[in-house]
């Protein structure tokens, strides 16, 4: 299994954090809140998009879920606000 | 026939409806959807692949609701100006009820569960609205 | 733009369509139903003027009821052979609600307040259904 | 003022009867199911098409109207089935 996770962000998220998606190490399974605060760390983009978790949504392997989720290694996780096609 | 996808040109309601309307004599109700920009240029981001997917789920559980005989959704991405179609829906029924609740209930779940984001010429991103996020739950106390 | 006409000929929605749809910026919605012989071939009768008359009065009700841009009513008449389109309602608005529900207001008024009336191939008069009948009515208790 | 009242018929209503219309005399108002039954006397089609009121609509001068509306010389009145359209 592979020992990292697969970031996707969107919309002014992805803005912020400056790129559309990137990889991150993971080696053992953790809570999607957990995994958030480590990414808050990576950089001020990180920090400036990720901070307020109310005004986001994520996704683990494309169904929406909870920050209580939990994410594994070889998952696909988004990160981006609310909705708003149509 | 049942298909969901998204385009970065514009599609032509005639062709969608008359593809609709020839799926056979059980059909005699369509209705379709469609939102356009109102003023300004928009440029909508997606997720493809998770977008389709999504959008087909939908259309799985229109199904499931009502008996239709086929139902088409088609959503822009990219860059869109005043006027331009966003997002058709549009549903084909043996009767005019069920079509037209399993439309209006396509659009609501699509403004709340498919992953587009509209952002104005100005930069801004739009915030998603309250109402519509009740207009989609509204669906589930029927 | 709000106009209620009939026809002997069939409608192009994507011409109907776009006449909405280029009213102008305040419109983001645009809905559409249209009914279609299911099968065999029906024979439609009207009243000439009086038709009209009364869809346009549906009209006038409808902009008094929703805030909508614009809306129009095709109604055939004459002989319709299997998948022809008979009826065609179609609604411009700034959001969806209201063009969805102006449209189907529209509908189930239109099948039991204008004046046409459909006869099958075998010559027998099709019925008025009571179910027409109550979906008007429940709009008066809105 | 006319002393007649015009007749429009449609539907079975019109093929029982055998004319989509037809001007009869009237020289002072009466109501609608006074001039039904005073029709259904004129031919063996106007009595099929006419005997059963809970079958038929109306209107005066375009204005559906029940059986108790007053019809006055001048007016149009059309007879007819429940609508089917749309």
């Amino acid at each position: 299994m592979a020992e990292t996770v697969r970031l996707l962000y969107f919309a002014w998220v992805r803005e912020r954090i400056g790129v559309a998606h990137e990889v991150v190490p993971l080696d053992q399974p953790l809570l999607l809140h957990e995994l958030v605060a480590r990414l808050c760390k990576r950089s001020a983009g990180h920090e400036a998009a990720l901070a307020e978790q109310g005004r986001l949504r994520a996704a683990i392997n494309e169904a929406f879920v909870g920050w209580d989720a939990k994410v594994a290694p070889g998952d696909e996780v988004a990160i981006f606000p609310p909705v708003t096609g149509g | 026939m049942f298909e969901a996808r998204i385009s970065t040109e514009p599609f032509d309601i005639g062709n969608e409806h008359a593809r609709l309307a020839r799926l056979g004599p059980h059909v005699g109700a369509i209705v379709t959807f469609t939102g356009q920009v109102r003023d300004g240029v928009l440029e909508l981001e997606t997720w493809p692949g998770a977008a389709e997917r999504r959008m087909a789920a939908l259309l799985a559980e229109a199904r499931a609701r009502w008996p239709i005989a086929g139902a088409t959704i088609v959503h822009r991405h990219g860059r869109l100006e005043a006027g331009e179609p966003i997002v058709l829906v549009a549903v084909a029924a043996a009767h005019r009820a069920e079509a037209f609740e399993a439309a209006a209930f396509l659009m609501d779940w699509l403004k709340t569960a498919a992953p587009f984001w509209k952002k104005e010429a100005d930069g801004t991103w739009v915030d998603a609205q309250e109402r519509d996020i009740e207009a989609a739950r509204a669906w589930d106390r029927r």
